[in-house]
């Protein structure tokens, strides 16, 4: 269950139509189903009215498409922003994808947002899901109700939510949280603790079923370059559909290192693959490296930050001794 | 015993003032170290991009190892502070994706380190011939 | 019709396998897929892969051929080879409708050779689905998930698998299984047909309907308003034409291995930008144009060229795997107004 | 496509002696580009030249490879001979076959087969090259030194000698800096006021130089050759061209309470003021935060008796631009702030203080006429102890002061001791050491004469605690050679306060992009080859902005910097690296990363218009690079993901299309 | 293996005559290794060249089909497969498949015809092989015009046969115009649509537009004032193609594919179609 209710974050978009701060809304649209739910523009009360949904399923992160949105024209964009899209927003900022002017940013409070797959492991042809005191109750074609754990159903970037404060907004609705002392480290830990073969299977096993679609590249607010290295045939890594499994391991470990010090762990990338490799693993190697090596940075926390990989100390550690403190952890 | 003929494939990223000089100077002291050691001249070792040591592994390299001025050193001031950096994050990633940690390198030779290059290009690789083929970061396309 | 008890599938798959490289799905952390039959492997009881089937006959990348190339001369080599015979287990009726749909693409003159030699070595053995999920609209387009078609149509009840040859292909596996299997009525199998008619006509998009689409509709929805709206929030990624059953868009490749070209050919998406564009230009500018083209090409363009035939199955794949949520379903609903209450 | 020719040299026996020349050439034949492919003796021999000039001309080569020695050693050879047979010079490319394999190896088959793979990967190389030619910026002849103690006074006075201009900048009214307010000199004691002033009147009296006193530099743009520099020339409230220097205002002035801080504030001066006798320029400056005047607009006194009707109360901060093109920063540097340094009891006596105090206190200049005096009392002091090492070799942990020797602080404090124990036989002189630093011609003897001859009690050890009682100073420090503790009641402490960098030479970096190290002194642009060099391009470094040292040594530092100044100045115009780095403008996101790794400020951003298909236009921002500036390192062309930022002449295809022939 | 040909597949072409029309144009003459034609085709058709490693990209073929001995293709300069044809050396093999597309209705709807062919810049390269077929069979057309016109005179593509053959031709009147004036021309100065309305032909016509997108926009108008219906006239459209078989999917416009359906295209053909190129 989300803080703050539907009709408040409507009543705000209409406040702030009506009296002209914003000329257009960027919220979530109601799909077919209670899960299904799309980003979307909306430019009058009524279209809010019908339209505009808010509740567990609102994952989307908006940071993005801010890019586009305020290029679009000279009026100011209204956005929702949660917690963990305000990091983006700030990184966005950082890298001047934006113009913040045209922007007023609405913070809402985020209690993490449902993973429609963790209940579809277990409930098939879901028809409704609704919540209530911690447990998410899904309707379903052919078992009747049946009942979840809210907690059950967090993705892991919510189950980890590494933070619930808002570090950007114009206006805030309800409560501010706290940085959080994630275990979001944990998985990357258990991983590092393997032998290097046992790794590899492990990420040979889940790199091989990627499928190229892109759909990682194309959410995450970090990837907002104007041409792609991997769509440009100049770059000499362009590729399209892996052909071989090495184009796989090299998109990935590029795209990470493309992110690194810039990724906010939003945890988009995750989301929306559909063949649910955990990507957020890659980039969270990165952070926690980065944390590690050079002092805790987190992107997006402030506007105009220099990021770890951009920078350096006279005294960094050598790349042997990066690895070999891998070789303590195994 | 069966001798072992295997024979890495080694790819060294120089850069132009200090190890480059440095390999120069291994020469003219006619200090032997394996030929399978091929070197690429660049300005300085920043300018390494991670993809073209992913390069040299997909098209059959078995190790690569990257050689720039000694940190402080550098003639660009900076350049391999930024090496270094970019170097330790990218091998613990490979690292982490199980990737054999012997298979990269990177090395600090100056212009004076004739000796300290032979010695390095030996232990590499040396230590990439121990491993074997690399199988792991190969791309099946290009072999022959 | 013939039939199995259900705790000898491993004989089943056994037998097939003598004859064919065998494919089931099994399940995965991932949601289920296709995978070789070794003897290991159990069926999944999921109601459909994460990926479609058409993989087997249009696969992600395949290489066309090789050239070499030396001085200025090129010789260009065939890399084709006969495929061996396989069988694919367990293809929901949605998915065998989809081979109808790419055989219309592939196999209309020019054929496509790597095409037709995979398909006219695969032998199709489907399943009806006896539970049907909320983002199924096969029947939308005429596809009847309790009677699907193919080489063998196979039903599974509680205890066993009914299965009937409805082509050559598929009488000539019938007869490599004809020892493991007995001779049986049809009444277990109507039966089933039956429940799963009455759960279809009870799915939340049973009423959806193509009826506003089809042959000559192009001008009717070209221009449609309800464009921007609907493509607005596209993040241009290739998910759902990648896990489309249907989609066959292509792009051809040169990759230079160092000691020789190969010319492969990949799956394309004509979500992605640089799809149509060329050096001197770009006819689908943005991604509204893009997106529409996705959807027009299912609903109007391919129909009209193919006596009618839609180039959606209604399997819901991308129903399901769209990271923004935007469907066919909602553009069929969005511009097929009333139709579609 | 390129038709590329491969000349492989011999060497002698060099290569040949390893490496099968023929069969090099041989197998380079068939390689995408060659056309032609031979071998030769010598290639780098005046009819080895001559043999590529003719296959180009034959040939019609568009690229040439020529596998020989080190291209650190003939590559310019062989540009030129490119460039005499009618190619772009950069059209050329280098396998090492010598120092990178003949020399290495010494099986045939092995040093052949990797001279074939060095070679081909030269030729997938030139397969990619694209003529280069470096850009040209003109040179405006005109130098701006800024800082003007006498570091920027050398620096100004060589450059002028050359027949340049030169400007200086000082914030103070007048030049002279730390050595003016310095008595005497080691290790040869002499007046420092005799040896500096008489520079400070040739600065005044050259035609090439001009000063802005009481002026700051606000503002730079540009690049080596072209540096636009905006200085603000802060109101003095004196006509700089009116003053006759006479002083009378500054005698007459009744506003007498202003800290003097010429003398560090140990006297007052008056609110209108020359800061000593021999200031250059020699004119007043009224002091707007104690002229009563300027404050409450009731006064006038200077103006009444000013003859020369210099005084103009209505004068204002006025901004000058002018092009240079080189700059020199000489900044200089202050002692410590003794704040973090209490147990020495510098606030809460006026008898701890530090050194460049008791110059001032030795100085006939001084507050004091030069008698030694204690400042609390006006009493001769008897015993003195001098602490060194305030504020240097600091552990980092202790975050107090510097963790750097600041190199001066040794050999001043001898010359202190000495100085005291000469004029006033009857002090007692400690001084407390951790080690006594003496490397410098005479150094060391002058340090052994102050023990030795002058009987300076020199005590390994740290003072602990310094407590004002009773008019006394009690020292409580270690011995650390006897291991005991000491206390003694002193007169007078000296602490031995650490040196920095100017608080200015922080903002002047960032206006001149050019690098610091974390102490906030100026970085080299090598610390060994180019030590009076900034990375940037045009930025020379003088004097102790650079690091601490003394004078003779800042002396060297600044005719050093000059004559690279006049080695620049002289040429008429720059010829640039081509190898520079490049942005795809319709790659580029102006996401600003790569100005962020750039040691040299070579990129900016601009807001570009472009034309979007649809006929619409679309405003984006840009990377642009400076190709005068850049010295083409290649950090950006990583740090770059959208891969917008290349690098000419080592592109990321060359560089992988090298990649994939040694490993094809 | 699969003994059948696969339309994917190419063969080995050598290119044996260079030729520099203009500054960016280039005719490439290619035949086989031995020294045939590589297939025969249609006006108006088109064929796949490709550089194994560089790329492959489609061409019209712009030598008539009466020609028995080879083929030609004029190519501007534009991409990375055009660049490298550029740069390529006489002798140099490639790889080319086809025919692909369909051609004029040279043997039918303008059978009979007066003819009158109107092209700008490179677009004249699709409708050489066309004229040169009506040239060759001049006998079953009727008068013919040719309005041509580039940007210069250096850019008039294949001016030598324009002059030396084109116009000593019985029956065929050849307009050249160029956009500015320039010192050695004293031929028309303007843009094509405004010399073909200048010229004023009647309209029982067919016409045969090929150019930019802008001069077709007009001459296509100024036809239509001068009477001319959409059915009689013809153009050939250019998009980005991979397979050449209609199945890639690339050169879709509503229900038809460039690549099969076209290049050619009668104006009221193009009006069906939704307005995407």
């Amino acid at each position: 269950m989300q803080e703050i209710k539907r009709e408040v974050l409507v009543n705000k978009a209409k406040e702030l139509l009506s009296d002209g701060t914003v000329d257009r809304v960027l919220g979530w649209k109601r799909g077919e189903f209670d899960y299904d739910v799309t980003p979307g523009v909306f430019r009058s009360a009524e279209e809010l009215d019908s339209g505009f949904v808010w509740g567990d399923f609102c994952g989307a992160n908006f940071s993005k498409y801010l890019v586009k949105e305020t290029a679009k024209g000279e009026g100011r964009v209204l956005v929702f922003l949660k917690p963990c899209d305000t990091y983006s927003f700030n990184q966005l900022l950082t890298e001047h994808r934006f113009d913040r002017e045209k922007v007023y940013a609405l913070g809402v409070p985020c209690n993490g947002m449902l993973d429609i797959s963790r209940i579809k492991e277990s409930a098939e042809g879901i028809v409704s899901v609704c919540e209530e005191d911690g447990k998410v109750t899904a309707d379903t074609l052919y078992d009747g109700k049946k009942t979840f754990d809210r907690d059950a159903l967090l993705p892991d970037r919510c189950s980890n939510c590494k933070s619930k404060k808002h570090v950007a907004y114009d206006e805030l609705l309800g409560s501010d949280g706290e940085v959080l002392d994630s275990g979001r480290f944990d998985e990357v830990e258990k991983l590092e603790k393997m032998t290097a073969d046992e790794r590899f299977a492990f990420w040979q096993g889940e790199l091989s079923r990627c499928i190229r679609c892109n759909a990682c590249r194309d959410v995450c607010p970090a990837c907002t370059c104007e041409k792609c290295v991997f769509d440009n045939p100049d770059s000499g890594v362009e590729n399209k559909a892996a052909a071989d499994s090495f184009e796989e391991k090299m998109f990935h470990i590029i795209r990470a290192f493309h992110v690194a010090g810039r990724c906010t762990d939003c945890g988009e990338c995750s989301r929306v693959c559909p063949q649910h490799i955990p990507l957020h693993l890659l980039n969270r190697k990165f952070i926690k490296d980065i944390d590690e090596f050079y002092g805790e940075y987190q992107a997006g926390a402030e506007v105009g930050s220099r990021a770890p990989v951009v920078n350096y100390t006279t005294d960094d550690i050598e790349p042997s001794q990066a690895v070999e403190r891998g070789e303590q952890n195994a | 015993m069966q001798v072992n003929e295997y024979k890495p494939l080694i790819v060294a990223f120089c850069c132009n003032w200090c190890s480059y000089a440095g390999a120069d100077l291994a020469g003219n002291n006619r200090l032997n170290y394996p030929a399978d050691v091929k070197i690429i001249r660049v300005p300085c070792s920043c300018r390494v991009n991670p993809m073209f040591i992913l390069r040299a592994f997909q098209r059959g390299a078995d190790g690569v190892i990257i050689c720039g001025c000694h940190p402080g050193d550098c003639h660009y001031t900076s350049g391999n502070y930024y090496t270094r950096r970019r170097m330790a994050l990218l091998f613990s990633m490979l690292d982490y994706l199980g990737i054999e940690r012997e298979r990269t390198r990177v090395e600090w030779v100056s212009a004076a380190e004739g000796a300290k290059f032979a010695a390095t290009m030996k232990d590499f690789a040396e230590k990439v011939a121990s491993l074997g083929e690399n199988k792991r970061l190969e791309d099946l396309r290009c072999k022959k | 019709m013939r039939k199995i008890s259900l705790d000898r599938l491993d004989a089943l798959f056994a037998a097939i396998s003598k004859a064919y490289t065998l494919y089931i799905p099994t399940d995965t952390k991932a949601g289920a897929k296709f995978e070789k039959w070794h003897g290991e492997e159990r069926l999944s009881d999921a109601l459909n892969t994460v990926r479609s089937p058409k993989d087997f006959f249009f696969p992600q990348t395949e290489n066309l051929m090789d050239f070499k190339v030396e001085g200025k001369n090129i010789e260009v080599i065939d890399t084709r080879s006969e495929c061996g015979d396989f069988a694919v287990f367990g293809v929901r009726a949605c998915d065998v409708k989809s081979f109808d749909i790419l055989d219309r693409v592939f196999l209309s003159d020019p054929v496509d050779s790597y095409y037709k030699n995979r398909r006219e070595h695969g032998v199709i053995i489907s399943l009806a689905c006896t539970k049907p999920a909320e983002t199924c609209f096969c029947h939308t387009f005429g596809i009847d998930a309790a009677s699907p078609e193919g080489d063998v149509v196979c039903h599974k009840t509680e205890d066993a698998l009914y299965m009937e040859a409805r082509s050559e292909k598929g009488e000539k596996l019938m007869s490599a299984v004809s020892d493991i299997t007995e001779d049986a009525d049809s009444a277990a199998v109507d039966a089933q047909k039956k429940l799963i008619e009455d759960r279809l006509a009870k799915l939340p998009l049973a009423e959806l309907s193509a009826d506003a689409f089809g042959d000559g509709k192009t001008s009717e929805f070209f221009n449609a308003p309800e464009w921007s709206e609907l493509s607005e929030a596209c993040l241009g990624c290739g998910t759902c034409t990648f896990v489309c059953p249907t989609c066959q868009c292509y792009d051809i490749k040169d990759f230079n291995t160092g000691h020789g070209v190969k010319r492969f050919r990949c799956w394309d998406s004509c979500m992605y930008s640089d799809f149509t564009k060329m050096s001197a230009g770009q006819p689908r500018l943005t991604q509204l144009e893009r997106f529409r083209q996705r959807f027009m090409h299912k609903l109007v363009y391919y129909p009209t060229n193919n006596d009618g035939l839609f180039s959606c199955v209604g399997c819901g794949r991308c129903v399901a795997k769209c990271p923004i949520h935007m469907n066919i379903v909602k553009v069929m609903k969005k511009l097929g107004g009333s139709k579609n209450g | 496509m390129q038709r590329i020719g491969v000349f492989v040299c011999h060497c002698g026996t060099n290569i040949a002696g390893t490496v099968d020349v023929k069969a090099v050439a041989e197998a380079l034949k068939n390689e995408p580009g060659v056309v032609f492919s031979t071998d030769y003796q010598y290639m780098c021999s005046q009819s080895g030249q001559n043999m590529i000039k003719e296959a180009v001309a034959e040939h019609r080569l568009t690229g040439i490879v020529v596998c020989s020695c080190s291209p650190r050693m003939h590559e310019a050879t062989f540009r030129k001979t490119a460039q005499a047979a009618g190619l772009n010079p950069y059209m050329v490319e280098i396998a090492n076959i010598r120092e990178q394999c003949s020399w290495v190896h010494k099986d045939m088959p092995i040093g052949t087969e990797k001279a074939v793979i060095l070679a081909k990967a030269a030729v997938a190389k030139v397969n990619l090259n694209a003529p280069l030619t470096p850009g040209e910026s003109p040179v405006t002849k005109r130098a701006l030194v800024i800082g003007g103690g006498i570091a920027g006074i050398q620096t100004a006075l060589d450059i002028a000698d050359a027949g340049f201009p030169v400007d200086i900048v000082e914030t103070k009214p007048t030049i002279g800096g730390k050595m003016a307010q310095l008595d005497k000199t080691f290790p040869t004691l002499d007046c420092a006021a005799c040896i500096l002033t008489p520079k400070m009147v040739d600065v005044a009296q050259n035609e090439k130089i001009r000063i802005f006193s009481y002026s700051e530099v606000t503002d730079v743009k540009g690049f080596v050759g072209n540096f636009d520099v905006t200085i603000k020339r802060k109101a003095r409230y004196v006509k700089e061209d009116v003053c006759t220097g006479c002083g009378l205002c500054t005698e007459k002035c009744p506003q007498k309470n202003v800290p003097n801080e010429f003398n560090l504030g140990m006297d007052n001066r008056r609110a209108i003021y020359i800061p000593f006798a021999q200031a250059v320029p020699k004119v007043a400056t009224i002091d707007p935060n104690y002229c009563t005047m300027l404050k409450t607009g009731k006064c006038g006194v200077c103006s009444k008796v000013c003859t020369a009707g210099a005084i103009d109360y209505s004068a204002k901060d006025e901004y000058i631009e002018e092009r240079y093109g080189a700059i020199v920063a000489a900044t200089g540097f202050n002692p410590i702030s003794m704040e973090k340094f209490d147990e020495f009891a510098y606030s809460q006596s006026k008898d701890v203080i530090t050194s460049l105090e008791l110059e001032r206190l030795m100085n006939a200049a001084g507050p004091t006429g030069g008698t030694l005096l204690r400042p609390s009392d006006g009493e001769h002091p008897h015993t003195i102890v001098f602490v060194q090492c305030v504020g240097s070799r600091c552990a980092a942990c202790e975050q107090k002061g510097k963790e750097y020797c600041s190199k001066i602080c040794c050999m001043y404090t001898a010359k202190h001791a000495m100085l005291i124990r000469d004029k006033y036989p009857d002090t007692d002189v400690y001084v407390f050491y951790i080690d006594v630093r003496t490397p410098g011609k005479n150094f060391d003897e002058f340090y052994r004469r102050a023990v030795e001859e002058y009987g300076v009690h020199y005590i390994k050890g740290m003072v602990g605690k310094v407590s004002p009682e009773g008019g006394k100073l009690k020292v409580q420090a270690s011995d650390l050679i006897y291991g005991k503790q000491l206390h003694i009641d002193a007169d007078l402490v000296v602490l031995a306060a650490a040196i920095e960098p100017d608080k200015s030479a922080r903002g002047l970096a960032t206006m001149l992009t050019a690098s610091m190290d974390t102490n906030d002194f100026f970085t080299e642009a090598h610390p060994k080859l180019r030590p009076v060099e900034s990375p940037t391009a045009g930025v020379f470094l003088s004097g102790t902005c650079q690091g601490p040292k003394d004078i003779p040594e800042t002396v060297a530092q600044a005719g050093a910097a000059a004559s690279k100044v006049i080695g620049l100045l002289a040429k008429d115009k720059l010829l640039g690296n081509p190898c520079v780095a490049h942005s795809d403008e319709m790659m580029c996101n102006g996401c600003s990363t790569c100005e962020k790794v750039c040691p040299y400020g070579a990129i900016t951003y601009q807001d570009k218009e472009f034309r979007m298909p649809d006929r619409t236009t679309k405003v984006r921002r840009i990377a642009v690079v400076n190709e005068a500036v850049c010295q083409g390192c290649g950090a950006c062309t990583v740090a770059c993901m959208s891969g917008a930022m290349d690098l000419r002449g080592f592109s990321s295809k060359q560089i992988m299309a090298e990649v994939d022939a040694i490993c094809k | 293996m699969v003994d059948e040909r696969e339309a994917l597949i190419p063969k080995v072409g050598v290119v044996t005559d260079i030729r520099i029309d203009t500054p960016d144009v280039k005719t490439f003459r290619v035949v086989t290794p031995d020294g045939k034609k590589a297939f025969e085709h249609r006006p108006g058709q088109c064929a796949m060249l490709s550089i194994p490693g560089v790329g492959e990209a489609m061409f019209s073929i712009t030598s008539s089909p009466t020609n028995t001995e080879f083929m030609e293709f004029s190519i501007k300069k534009c991409g990375c497969v055009t660049e490298w044809l550029h740069s390529m050396e006489v002798g140099q093999q490639i790889t080319i498949r086809g025919p692909y597309g369909r051609p004029f209705p040279v043997d039918t709807e303008f059978a009979g015809h007066d003819l009158l062919f109107i092209a700008g810049g490179i677009g004249l390269a699709p409708l050489r092989s066309v004229i040169n077929y009506c040239r060759h069979y001049r006998d079953r057309y009727g008068k013919i015009d040719i309005v041509y016109g580039s940007r210069s005179k250096q850019d008039l593509v294949d001016y030598d046969e324009i002059i030396s053959e084109w116009k000593n031709d019985d029956g065929i009147n050849v307009h050249l115009t160029i956009d500015r004036e320039q010192p050695e021309w004293d031929g028309h100065v303007g843009f094509v649509p405004n010399y073909v309305k200048e010229l004023g032909f009647t309209n029982d016509k067919i016409a045969v537009l090929c150019g930019p997108p802008v001069m077709i926009k007009f001459t296509l108008s100024g036809l239509q004032e001068l009477g001319f219906d959409k059915t009689q006239v013809y153009t050939t459209m250019e998009l980005r193609m991979k397979c050449g078989i209609g199945k890639c999917g690339r050169c879709n416009i509503g229900s038809k594919y460039v690549c099969k359906d076209g290049p050619v295209f009668r104006f009221d053909e193009i009006d069906e179609l939704p307005d995407e190129y």
